[in-house]
C-alpha cells in the first residue's frame, strides 16, 4: 500500500509544480516549480517501482531517477545563470510579456 | 504494520503541504528555503521505498545543491520579487483559479491513473537479481547504472558537462577568462576558514568511502562527486583557495576526465563488438576506475556549476 | 573489402554517437587549439554516417544491445532505415555549419574567446545528442538524449548574450523543460504498466488501455511542445531567429525534428494500436494549422530571421499530416506507406534547405549591418550567391520540383487524395503558396534595384558557397530520391503499409 | 621533519576514521590507504604544521566538559522553550579573548556555542561577539573558564583575569 | 539524346551563372554555342523522328514515378520551334541589353528557361511534364523583374501569384489523377479506365484550369498584360517560345495524350473547352483593341492567338488538330517578329504608344517591313502562316459540324485587322516627326531578328505544303498518334 | 531486551530535543535565539538518538561508525550555526545598536 502512497503523492506534486509554473511569473519560482515537478515524477517513478509482491526495490526506477536528478540539476543550473543574466541585463525578473512583478501571485 | 502506514500517510502530506507551502509563500528566500525542506522530505520519502542511494541523491543534488543555486541566485536578485504590500484582489483570484482548477483536475486524473494501474508490478527486480552477479557488483543500483545501463550514465555525464560549458557561455564578455563564483570575504583565520581546512581530508574520505561502498551498498560516483563538490565549495567559499580560473587547462582536463575514461571505455568496447561492454571477470575493476574518474569529474561539475559565470572582480 | 566494413563487424552507429563526443570533450580540454579538430571531426563523422546508411543498405537493419545486455534489462541501438536518413541529414547539415562556423568562432590573437569555447563544444554534443535520438530504442536514454538537445540548443540561443536572447533562450528552456518532463512522466507511467522502456519490447506488450493512452498522450504532447507544434509554436520564432546563425541553422534544421521523430517513433512504433481515428485527425489539424497560421505570421515578419523561424514553425505542420494520411494498425490508410514516407521525406529534405536559408540569411545581415528585410534591397549584386542559394532553399521550401521538398509533397498530396481526405491536400497547397508568398516577399528585395548602392560588409565567398552546398543538397534530393526512399523503407514501421503504385 | 610527522599522524587518525567508516573491512584497505593518503596530503597542504602541537590526551581531557556543556545546553534550551513564558533575557557580549588566532579560537567559539546559553558570532580582532541567550546567567566567568581549558590543552597560558 | 539537348541549354546556364559579369565575350560565345548545337540535335531528330525512331531517357525518381524524356513528334514540332527562336532571340538580346548591369543572371536565366521548355517538349509523363513547367515558371520570374524597379516587381508579382496558383490547381489534378491510377505516362492512353466519370471530368478542369494560366486562358490571362514590363527579349520567350506555348503545350498533352479524344468525347468536356477558347479569342481581340501602349496591345493579341491553338484542339476533329499544332508554330514566329520589332523601336526610337509610330517606316524600313508582315500573318492574310493555321481550324470545326467556329474565326480576324491595320497604316502612310532621320537601325544583329522571322512566317506560310513545314509535321502528328 | 528498551527511551529523549529545537525555532523572537535552540537541542537530539542506535550495533566498529557520524554533525553545527550568527551580524551591522541591545 505504501508505496502506491507515494506514487500517489508524486502525481500530487506534479499537479502543485504545474500549478506553480502557470500561476507564477517569477523566473526562480518557475524553476523551483519544474524541479517540484521533477521530483514528483521520480517519486512516482519509484513508488511505482516499488509496488507488488517480492521484497526489495526494483533498482531500475531507482538508478533511472538517479540519473533524472542530476540531469535535473544540470538543466537548473543552466536556467539559473540565464535568470541571473537576464536580470544583469534588464533588471527583469519574468519573461517580457508576462506581468512584472506586482501583487502576490505575480511575485 | 499500521505505524508505518501512518508514518507514511503523514510523511506524504507534509511532502504535499510543503511543497504546496514553497509553491505559495509570498517571499522568495521563505519558498527556496521550503523547497530544501521540501528535498529532504522527499528524501526520508526514499527511504521509506528502500531506496537509500536515490535518497541520497536526492537530499545532496535535489536539495542541496539545487537549493544552494536558487539561493546564489534569488541573492544576485538582489530581493527581487518580494511581494508588495498589495492585497488580494478578487480579480487576480480568479486570475489564479484557472490554472489551479486546472491543476487539481490533473493531478486528480493523475492519481487516478497511478491508483488504477495493475497491482502485480512487472519490475526488473527479478531479472537484475538473477544478473547481478555477472554485473561484477552487487549493489543493484550500480548494476543498473554502470553496467547494465551504462549508456544512460555515459550521456548523464555529458549532460552535466554540456551544462557547464553553458553556463560558462554566459560569462559577460568582459569578464570571460577570470575566475567563477562572486568573490568571497571570508576572513583566512575565520570559522569558516578553518572550518574549510579541516573538513577536506574528512571528506575527501567519505567520498572515497561512498565511491568504494557503492559496489556493494548504497552510495555510487554521484554521491561521492557531490560530497567532494560540497567539501570544495565551501574551500572555496571559505577563501581557503581560490577558485580556479575556466581557462585552466588542470580544470579542463578534470572536467573531461570521466566522461573521456567512459567513453573510451565504451569505444574499446565498440571495437571489441560490444559498446561500453564490461570484459569478463574484470567488470568490477572496470567500474570502479571509471566511477574513479567519474567522481573526480562530477565534483568538478558540479562545484562548478554552483559556482556560475566567471566574474572580474570590480 | 567494402561489404566488410559495412557488415556488423564495424559499428557505425555507435560510431556515430562517440565520435562527436570525443571531439566536444576534446574541444573543452583543449580550448583553442581545438579549432584544428572541427573539420576532420565533422567530416570524419559525414563518412560515419554515410557508412551507416550504407550498411543499412546492405545489410539491412541493424541492433546493438548496449553493454551486451537484451533489453528490459539493457538499452537497445536500433539503425534501420529511418535512424540512417536523419544520421545522413544530420551529418550534411552538421558539416555545413561546422565549414561555415569555423571562422565565425576563431580565436583572436590565439586567446579563447567566450563563445569560440563555448560553439564547439555545444555543437558537436548537439550532433551526438541527435544521432542519440534517432538510434535509441529505450524511452528513458531517449530523455537523457533528448536533454542533451535541450541544453545544448538553449545554450546556443544564449550565445549572443544579448537581453532578447536571454528571454527567448529561458522561454525555450521552459517550454523544452515542460516537455521533457511530460514525456518522463509518460515514460514512468509505460514502465510501471509494461515493466519495459524499450520501444520493441512496449509494442509487443502494449494493449491500448486507459493507462497506456494517457502516457502516450502525455508524452505527446510534451513532445510537441518540444517540436512548437502549432499552437505550441511561441517560443520558437524568437528562440531560432535570435540564435547565433549556425545555431539558427542547427535548431531549425535538425533539433526540432528530433522530438517529431520521437513522436513518429511512438505513434508508429510503439502505440500503433492506440491511434484512432480521431487521434490521427487532431494530429493533421494541429498540423494544418501551423502551415496556415506559420506562414501568415512569416508573411507580417519585418527581421529576415524572423521569416524563416516562422517559415519553420509552417514547415513542421507538414510533418503532422502524416499522421493522418498514414493512418494507424486500427483504420489503415491506402497509401499510407507514401504518407509515411512523404512526411520523413519532408523531414529531410527541410534540413538542408532551413540550414542554407539560414546561413544565407546570416551572411546576407552581416553584410548590411542589419536584420531587417527593407535594406536587403539589391543584394542580389553584392551577394549572389548567398541569395542563389537562398533561392535554391526557398524552391524546397515551396515544394516546387524538382527538390526534396517536392517530392514530399508529391508523396503526401498522392496519399490524401488517394484516401479521400482532399482537406488535407488543400491545405498541403495552401501551404505551398503562402510560403511562395513570405519567400518571394524576401527574394523580390534581392532583385530589386536600389536607388543608392548601399554600404556593404565583405563576406566570404566560401561561406556562400556551403549555404549554396547545403541548398543543393535539398534540390538533389528531389532528384535524387530513389535511394533515399529505399533507405527509408528499411525496417518501416508496420504501421505504415500499403505500397506506392 | 616536522611536515613528515604530522603527515604520518594525520595519516594515523584519518586510516582510523576509514577503518571506522568501512567498519574496518579487509577488501577496503587498500582504498583506504589510498583515500587516507590523499587526505592526509591534502590537510597538509591546507593546514600547513604550526609550531603549537595539539596534544591528543589533552584535547580528550577537554571532552567530559564538553559532553557535558552540550547536554545541560541542550536541557536548558528546551527548558525554555517547552515553559509558557519562555524565560528570556537576550543580549550581547563582546568578550576580549587571549587565545592565538586560528583554530583555538575557532575551538573556543565552537564549544561555547553548544554550551548553555551562548552563542558565539564571530569576531572583530580579539572581540569575540557572543549572544546569550539569558544576560542573567554568569556568561563571562564561563567563557574564561571554557578560554582556560582550551589554552592548557594547547599548553599556552592565557591571563585568567582578562575578561 | 534527350539528355544532350536538354544539357545544351542547362549547361550553358549553369556555366553563364559562374561568369563573371565583365565575361561578355564568353557570355556569348557559350549562349550562342549552346543554341546552335541544340538546333544541329534537333535537326538530327527530326530526321530520326520521321524515320521512325524513339529516343527515350528514363530516371528513377521514386518506386514506379520516373522522370521520363522522349522525343517524340509533337514534342519535337515544339522543341524545333523553341531551339530556332532561341538562337534568334539570344543573338536579338545579346544586342539589346548590350552592356547593361546583371547579365550574367540574366542570360543565366534565360538558358535555363529554354532547358526548362525543352524539358517540357520532351516530358514523357505528367509529372515530369509539371517538374519542367515549374522550373519554366521559377526561371521566368528572374527575367520578368530583371529591371528591379517598382512595376517590374509589381509585374513580378502578379506573374508570380497567377503562375504558382495555377501550378498548385494544375499539381492537385496531376496528383489527384495519379493517386487513381498511378503515374501517367502520355503514350499510354486508356490507363484512364478504372476511374469514374465524375472524377474525371473535375480532374481535367483542374489541369485545365492550372494549364490555362499560363496559356492566358480568360479569366486566367491578367498576368500577361503586366509582365509587359520586362524587357523585349523576355516578352519575345514569354510570349512566343516559352511560357505560354507551354501552357497551350500541355493542354495538348492533357486532350490527346493523357485522356484521348474519345474519352473526353464521352466527358462531353470538349465543347466547353472549345467556348472558353472562343470567348479568349474574341475577348482578347476586343482588349486589344483598346491599348494603347504597343507591347499591351500585342500581349492582348497573345491572349486571344494563342487561345487558337486551345480550339483546334478542342474541336477533336483531325483538320482542327493540324490547324492549331501549326499555329503553336505560326503564332510564335509572328509574335515573336512583332516584339523582336516593338523591343528594336523602343530600344532606337523610344516608341512606346500607337500614335508614335508615325513615319517610322522611313526611319526604319526593315524593322517597319518585318512588323507588317508579322501583323498582317496575325490578321490572316495569305500567304502568312496566320492564313493557314486558321483556314485548318476553320475546316476542322466545319468537319466538327461546328460551324460557330468560323464565325469566331472570322470575328476574330475582324478584330485583328482592327487593331493591326492602324499601325501598319500609321508606320507607313502617316508623316512622322522630322527628327528621325534614316538610319537607326543599328545594331545589325537587333534588325536581322525580327526579319529572319519574318521570313520564315512567309516562308512557313508559302511552303506549307512541304511534309517537313510545321504543317505538314501536324499532319504527320496527328496521322500518326491522334488518328483513332 | 534491556537494550531495546534502553534505545527506546533515548530516541524518544532524542525526539523531544528535536521538538524542543523545532518549536524554539519558532517560538524565539530573534534569529540568534533561534540558533541557540537549533543548535543546542538538536545536537543534543542527535546525540541521543545516536547513542539509542550504538547500543543496537552489531560491533564496536558500527558503534564507533555512528560515532563519528555523532561528530560530524556536531562539528558541522558548531560551525554552520557561528556562520549564520555572523552572517546576520553582518547583514544587520547598519545598526550597531543592535549588537549590545
Amino acid at each position: 500500500m505504501s508505496p502506491i502512497l507515494y506514487a500517489a503523492t508524486g502525481a500530487v506534486l506534479v499537479g502543485i509544480g504545474v500549478f506553480g509554473l502557470l500561476a507564477r511569473t517569477h523566473l526562480l519560482r518557475r524553476i523551483l516549480a519544474f524541479n517540484v515537478i521533477g521530483s514528483g515524477i521520480f517519486l512516482a517513478f519509484g513508488g511505482l517501482g516499488s509496488r507488488g509482491p517480492g521484497s526489495g526495490v526494483d533498482p531500475v526506477p531507482q538508478a533511472i531517477v538517479i540519473t533524472g536528478i542530476v540531469v535535473a540539476l544540470a538543466a537548473t543550473a543552466l536556467a539559473v545563470t540565464l535568470v541571473t543574466r537576464l536580470f544583469e541585463e534588464t533588471g527583469a525578473v519574468t519573461l517580457p510579456g508576462e506581468h512584472p512583478a506586482e501583487g502576490p501571485d505575480a511575485s | 504494520m499500521t505505524a508505518a502506514l501512518v508514518f507514511d500517510l503523514s510523511l506524504c502530506l507534509l511532502i504535499a503541504a510543503v511543497a504546496l507551502a514553497a509553491v505559495l509563500a509570498d517571499d522568495l528566500f521563505t519558498a527556496i528555503v521550503l523547497f530544501i525542506v521540501y528535498g529532504l522530505l522527499a528524501a526520508i520519502a526514499w527511504v521509506r521505498l528502500d531506496a537509500i542511494d536515490v535518497a541520497l541523491a536526492e537530499a545532496a543534488i535535489g536539495a542541496g545543491l539545487t537549493g544552494l543555486l536558487l539561493v546564489g541566485a534569488a541573492a544576485r536578485l538582489g530581493g527581487r520579487g518580494a511581494p508588495p504590500a498589495a492585497g488580494r484582489t478578487p480579480w487576480r483570484l480568479l486570475g489564479k483559479a484557472a490554472p489551479a482548477a486546472l491543476c487539481v483536475a490533473a493531478a486528480a486524473a493523475l492519481v487516478v491513473l497511478v491508483l488504477a494501474l495493475p497491482d502485480d508490478a512487472p519490475g526488473l527486480r527479478p531479472l537484475v537479481a538473477e544478473t547481478i552477479a555477472a554485473s561484477g557488483v552487487t549493489n543493484p543500483v550500480t548494476a543498473v547504472l554502470l553496467n547494465f545501463r551504462g549508456y544512460d550514465t555515459l550521456l548523464e555525464t555529458i549532460v552535466l558537462a554540456v551544462a557547464l560549458v553553458g553556463v560558462w557561455s554566459l560569462t559577460p564578455d568582459r569578464d570571460w577568462g577570470s575566475v567563477p563564483g562572486a568573490r568571497q570575504h571570508a576572513r583566512p583565520d575565520g570559522v569558516l576558514a578553518t572550518f574549510g581546512r579541516l573538513l577536506p581530508a574528512l571528506g575527501l574520505l567519505v567520498a572515497a568511502h561512498l565511491l568504494w561502498a557503492g559496489a556493494d551498498a548504497p552510495g555510487g560516483a554521484f554521491q561521492a562527486g557531490t560530497v567532494l563538490a560540497a567539501v570544495w565549495l565551501v574551500v572555496v567559499m571559505a577563501g581557503v583557495l581560490p577558485a580556479p580560473a575556466t581557462a585552466d587547462t588542470r580544470v579542463r582536463l578534470l572536467l573531461v576526465a570521466g566522461p573521456a575514461a567512459f567513453l573510451g571505455f565504451g569505444a574499446v568496447g565498440a571495437a571489441g563488438g560490444v559498446f561500453l561492454g564490461h570484459p569478463a571477470g574484470a567488470a568490477k575493476a572496470t567500474i570502479l576506475a571509471i566511477e574513479t574518474a567519474l567522481t573526480l569529474s562530477i565534483a568538478a561539475t558540479l562545484g562548478l556549476l554552483v559556482l556560475g559565470v566567471p566574474r572580474r572582480p570590480a | 573489402m567494402l561489404p566488410d566494413l559495412l557488415a556488423v563487424g564495424v559499428p557505425w552507429a555507435v560510431a556515430s554517437i562517440v565520435l562527436p563526443l570525443a571531439v566536444a570533450l576534446a574541444a573543452i580540454a583543449l580550448g583553442p587549439h581545438a579549432r584544428h579538430l572541427v573539420l576532420p571531426g565533422a567530416l570524419l563523422g559525414a563518412v560515419i554516417a554515410l557508412a551507416a546508411a550504407a550498411q543499412v543498405l546492405a545489410h539491412g537493419a541493424w541492433h546493438h544491445a548496449v553493454g551486451g545486455w537484451l533489453p528490459p534489462l539493457g538499452i537497445r541501438l536500433r539503425l534501420d532505415g529511418l535512424a540512417a536518413s536523419f544520421l545522413v541529414a544530420t551529418a550534411v547539415v552538421a558539416c555545413g555549419v561546422a565549414g561555415f562556423s569555423r571562422r565565425l568562432f576563431e580565436p583572436s590573437a590565439r586567446r579563447e574567446t567566450r563563445a569560440g569555447f563555448a560553439f564547439w563544444p555545444l555543437f558537436f554534443v548537439m550532433w551526438a545528442g541527435l544521432n542519440a535520438v534517432f538510434l535509441g530504442a529505450d524511452l528513458f536514454n531517449l530523455y537523457v538524449a533528448l536533454e542533451l538537445l535541450t541544453l545544448t540548443a538553449v545554450a546556443m540561443v544564449a550565445l549572443d548574450g544579448k537581453a532578447e536572447t536571454l528571454a527567448a533562450a529561458i522561454r525555450y528552456l521552459l517550454f523544452a523543460l515542460l516537455g521533457s518532463l511530460a514525456y518522463l512522466l509518460g515514460v514512468a507511467l509505460l514502465y510501471a504498466r509494461y515493466g519495459a522502456l524499450d520501444l520493441g519490447l512496449l509494442r509487443a506488450a502494449a494493449v491500448p488501455d486507459a493507462i497506456t493512452l494517457a502516457a502516450g498522450a502525455i508524452m505527446t504532447a510534451g513532445l510537441m511542445a518540444k517540436t512548437a507544434i502549432f499552437p505550441l509554436h511561441g517560443w520558437l520564432p524568437p528562440a531560432h531567429a535570435g540564435a547565433p546563425t549556425p545555431a539558427s541553422a542547427m535548431l531549425s534544421a535538425l533539433v526540432v525534428k528530433a522530438s517529431f521523430y520521437l513522436i513518429a517513433r511512438l505513434w508508429f512504433d510503439v502505440l500503433p494500436a492506440a491511434a484512432t481515428v480521431e487521434t490521427s485527425q487532431l494530429f493533421g489539424a494541429l498540423g494544418a494549422g501551423a502551415i496556415v497560421f506559420g506562414s501568415l505570421l512569416a508573411l507580417r515578419q519585418e527581421q529576415l530571421k524572423l521569416v524563416i523561424a516562422y517559415s519553420t514553425v509552417a514547415q513542421l505542420g507538414y510533418l503532422f499530416l502524416m499522421f493522418p494520411l498514414t493512418g494507424s494498425a486500427a483504420a489503415p490508410q491506402p497509401w499510407a506507406a507514401a504518407a509515411w514516407t512523404g512526411g520523413m521525406f519532408h523531414a529531410l529534405a527541410h534540413a538542408p534547405a532551413k540550414a542554407a536559408m539560414f546561413l544565407a540569411a546570416g551572411l546576407m545581415i552581416k553584410a548590411c549591418g542589419d536584420g531587417r528585410l527593407a535594406p536587403l534591397a539589391g543584394i542580389g549584386r553584392d551577394l549572389p550567391i548567398a541569395c542563389f542559394a537562398f533561392g535554391l532553399a526557398a524552391v524546397s521550401l515551396m515544394g516546387l520540383p524538382p527538390s526534396g521538398g517536392f517530392t514530399a509533397k508529391y508523396l503526401l498530396l498522392t496519399a490524401a487524395l488517394a484516401s479521400g481526405q482532399w482537406w488535407w491536400a488543400l491545405a498541403i497547397l495552401a501551404g505551398g503558396l503562402l510560403a511562395a508568398a513570405y519567400l518571394f516577399r524576401v527574394l523580390n528585395r534581392f532583385l530589386i534595384a536600389p536607388a543608392e548602392a548601399a554600404p556593404r560588409v565583405a563576406v566570404a565567398r566560401r561561406d556562400q558557397a556551403i549555404a549554396l552546398a547545403l541548398a543543393g543538397v535539398s534540390i538533389l534530393l528531389g532528384l535524387a530520391s530513389l535511394v533515399p526512399y529505399q533507405l527509408l523503407q528499411i525496417g518501416r514501421p508496420a504501421a505504415a503499409v500499403g505500397g506506392l503504385s | 621533519m616536522a611536515a613528515a610527522s604530522t603527515f604520518l599522524r594525520r595519516l594515523a587518525l584519518l586510516a582510523g576514521v576509514w577503518l571506522v567508516l568501512t567498519e574496518n573491512q579487509p577488501s577496503a584497505w587498500l582504498v583506504g590507504a589510498l583515500a587516507a593518503g590523499a587526505g592526509a596530503a591534502i590537510s597538509l597542504r591546507l593546514l600547513p604544521p604550526q609550531q603549537r602541537r595539539v596534544r591528543l590526551a589533552r584535547v580528550l581531557r577537554l571532552a567530559p566538559g564538553f559532553v557535558g556543556g552540550s547536554l545541560l545546553g541542550g536541557i536548558d534550551v528546551a527548558r525554555r522553550v517547552f515553559q509558557p513564558r519562555m524565560p528570556l533575557d537576550p543580549g550581547w557580549l563582546s568578550y576580549r579573548t587571549r587565545l592565538p588566532a586560528g583554530a583555538p579560537r575557532v575551538a573556543l567559539g565552537a564549544e561555547i556555542s553548544l554550551m548553555p546559553g551562548t552563542l558565539a558570532a564571530g569576531m572583530h580582532g580579539d572581540l569575540l561577539h557572543v549572544h546569550c541567550l539569558d544576560r542573567r546567567l554568569p556568561v563571562a566567568a564561563f567563557i574564561a573558564h571554557e578560554e582556560a581549558r582550551i589554552a592548557r590543552s594547547i599548553g599556552v597560558a592565557p591571563d585568567p583575569t582578562d575578561g | 539524346m534527350p539528355v544532350l539537348v536538354l544539357s545544351t541549354s542547362l549547361v550553358p546556364a549553369i556555366v553563364i551563372f559562374f561568369l563573371a559579369e565583365a565575361q561578355q565575350r564568353t557570355r556569348t560565345l557559350v549562349n550562342i554555342a549552346g543554341a546552335l548545337a541544340k538546333l544541329a540535335l534537333v535537326a538530327v531528330m527530326l530526321d530520326g523522328v520521321a524515320l521512325g525512331v524513339a529516343y527515350e531517357t528514363r530516371l528513377g525518381l521514386l518506386p514506379g514515378l520516373d522522370l521520363l524524356l522522349r522525343v517524340d513528334a509533337l514534342a519535337l514540332l515544339f522543341l524545333t520551334l523553341s531551339a530556332f527562336l532561341w538562337l534568334l532571340t539570344t543573338i536579338y538580346a545579346i544586342s539589346y541589353l548590350g552592356q547593361g548591369p546583371h547579365l550574367s543572371r540574366f542570360f543565366g536565366f534565360f538558358s535555363l528557361c529554354v532547358a526548362a521548355t525543352t524539358g517540357i517538349a520532351l516530358s514523357g509523363t505528367l509529372v515530369t511534364f509539371f517538374i519542367f513547367y515549374e522550373l519554366l515558371t521559377l526561371s521566368t520570374w528572374p527575367l520578368v523583374v530583371h529591371q528591379g524597379d517598382a512595376r517590374s516587381i509589381a509585374a513580378g508579382r502578379r506573374y508570380l501569384a497567377y503562375t504558382l496558383a495555377g501550378s498548385a490547381v494544375l499539381l492537385l489534378g496531376i496528383v489527384w489523377l495519379e493517386s487513381r491510377t498511378g503515374p501517367v505516362e502520355f503514350t499510354v492512353r486508356g490507363s484512364l479506365a478504372g476511374v469514374d466519370a465524375p472524377t474525371l471530368q473535375a480532374v481535367f478542369c483542374l489541369l485545365v484550369a492550372g494549364l490555362g494560366v499560363k496559356t492566358a486562358l480568360v479569366p486566367l490571362h491578367g498576368w500577361l498584360p503586366a509582365a509587359m514590363v520586362a524587357p523585349a527579349p523576355v516578352s519575345a520567350l514569354l510570349h512566343a517560345v516559352a511560357v505560354v506555348k507551354a501552357g497551350a503545350f500541355g493542354i495538348v498533352r492533357i486532350i490527346y495524350d493523357v485522356y484521348g479524344t474519345t474519352l473526353l468525347h464521352e466527358l462531353s468536356l470538349g465543347i466547353p473547352l472549345a467556348a472558353v477558347a472562343a470567348f479568349t479569342v474574341i475577348y482578347g481581340s476586343a482588349r486589344a483593341l483598346q491599348q494603347d501602349d504597343i507591347k499591351r496591345r500585342l500581349a492582348f493579341s497573345t491572349v486571344s492567338q494563342v487561345s487558337y491553338i486551345v480550339l483546334g484542339a478542342s474541336l477533336f476533329g483531325p483538320y482542327s488538330t493540324i490547324g492549331g499544332l501549326a499555329h503553336l508554330v505560326h503564332q510564335g514566329l509572328m509574335k515573336i517578329t512583332l516584339f523582336f520589332c516593338a523591343g528594336a523601336l523602343a530600344e532606337r526610337l523610344h516608341v512606346h504608344k500607337v500614335r508614335e509610330l508615325d513615319g517610322i517606316g522611313r526611319t526604319m524600313p526593315w524593322t517597319a517591313a518585318a512588323f507588317t508582315v508579322g501583323a498582317l500573318g496575325m490578321i490572316g492574310v495569305p500567304p502568312i502562316a496566320g492564313f493557314v493555321s486558321k483556314w485548318y481550324l476553320g475546316l476542322g470545326g466545319v468537319q466538327a459540324g461546328h460551324v460557330w467556329v468560323v464565325l469566331v474565326l472570322a470575328g476574330s480576324s475582324l478584330l485583328n485587322a482592327g487593331y493591326f491595320l492602324p499601325l501598319i497604316y500609321r508606320a507607313w502612310f502617316v508623316p512622322g516627326a522630322m527628327d528621325r532621320a534614316p538610319g537607326r537601325e543599328r545594331p545589325f544583329w537587333l534588325i536581322a531578328p525580327a526579319v529572319i522571322t519574318a521570313l520564315a512566317s512567309l516562308g512557313v506560310g508559302a511552303l506549307a505544303g512541304l511534309a517537313m513545314s510545321p504543317l505538314g509535321w501536324a499532319t504527320l502528328i496527328v496521322e500518326r498518334n491522334y488518328t483513332p | 531486551m534491556i537494550l531495546d528498551i534502553a534505545t527506546l527511551v533515548l530516541a524518544s529523549a532524542g525526539v523531544v530535543f528535536f521538538i524542543a529545537g523545532t518549536l524554539g525555532l519558532l517560538r524565539f523572537p530573534d534569529v540568534y535565539a533561534r540558533l541557540h535552540a537549533l543548535t543546542k537541542a538538536d545536537n543534543l537530539g542527535l546525540g541521543l538518538i545516536a547513542l539509542g542506535l550504538v547500543l543496537q550495533a552489531g560491533n564496536v566498529w558500527q558503534a564507533l561508525k555512528i560515532v563519528l557520524v555523532w561528530l560530524l554533525a556536531i562539528f558541522a553545527a558548531a560551525t554552520v550555526s557561528q556562520l549564520i550568527a555572523r552572517s546576520a551580524l553582518v547583514q544587520r551591522s547598519s545598526s550597531p545598536a543592535a549588537r549590545d541591545s
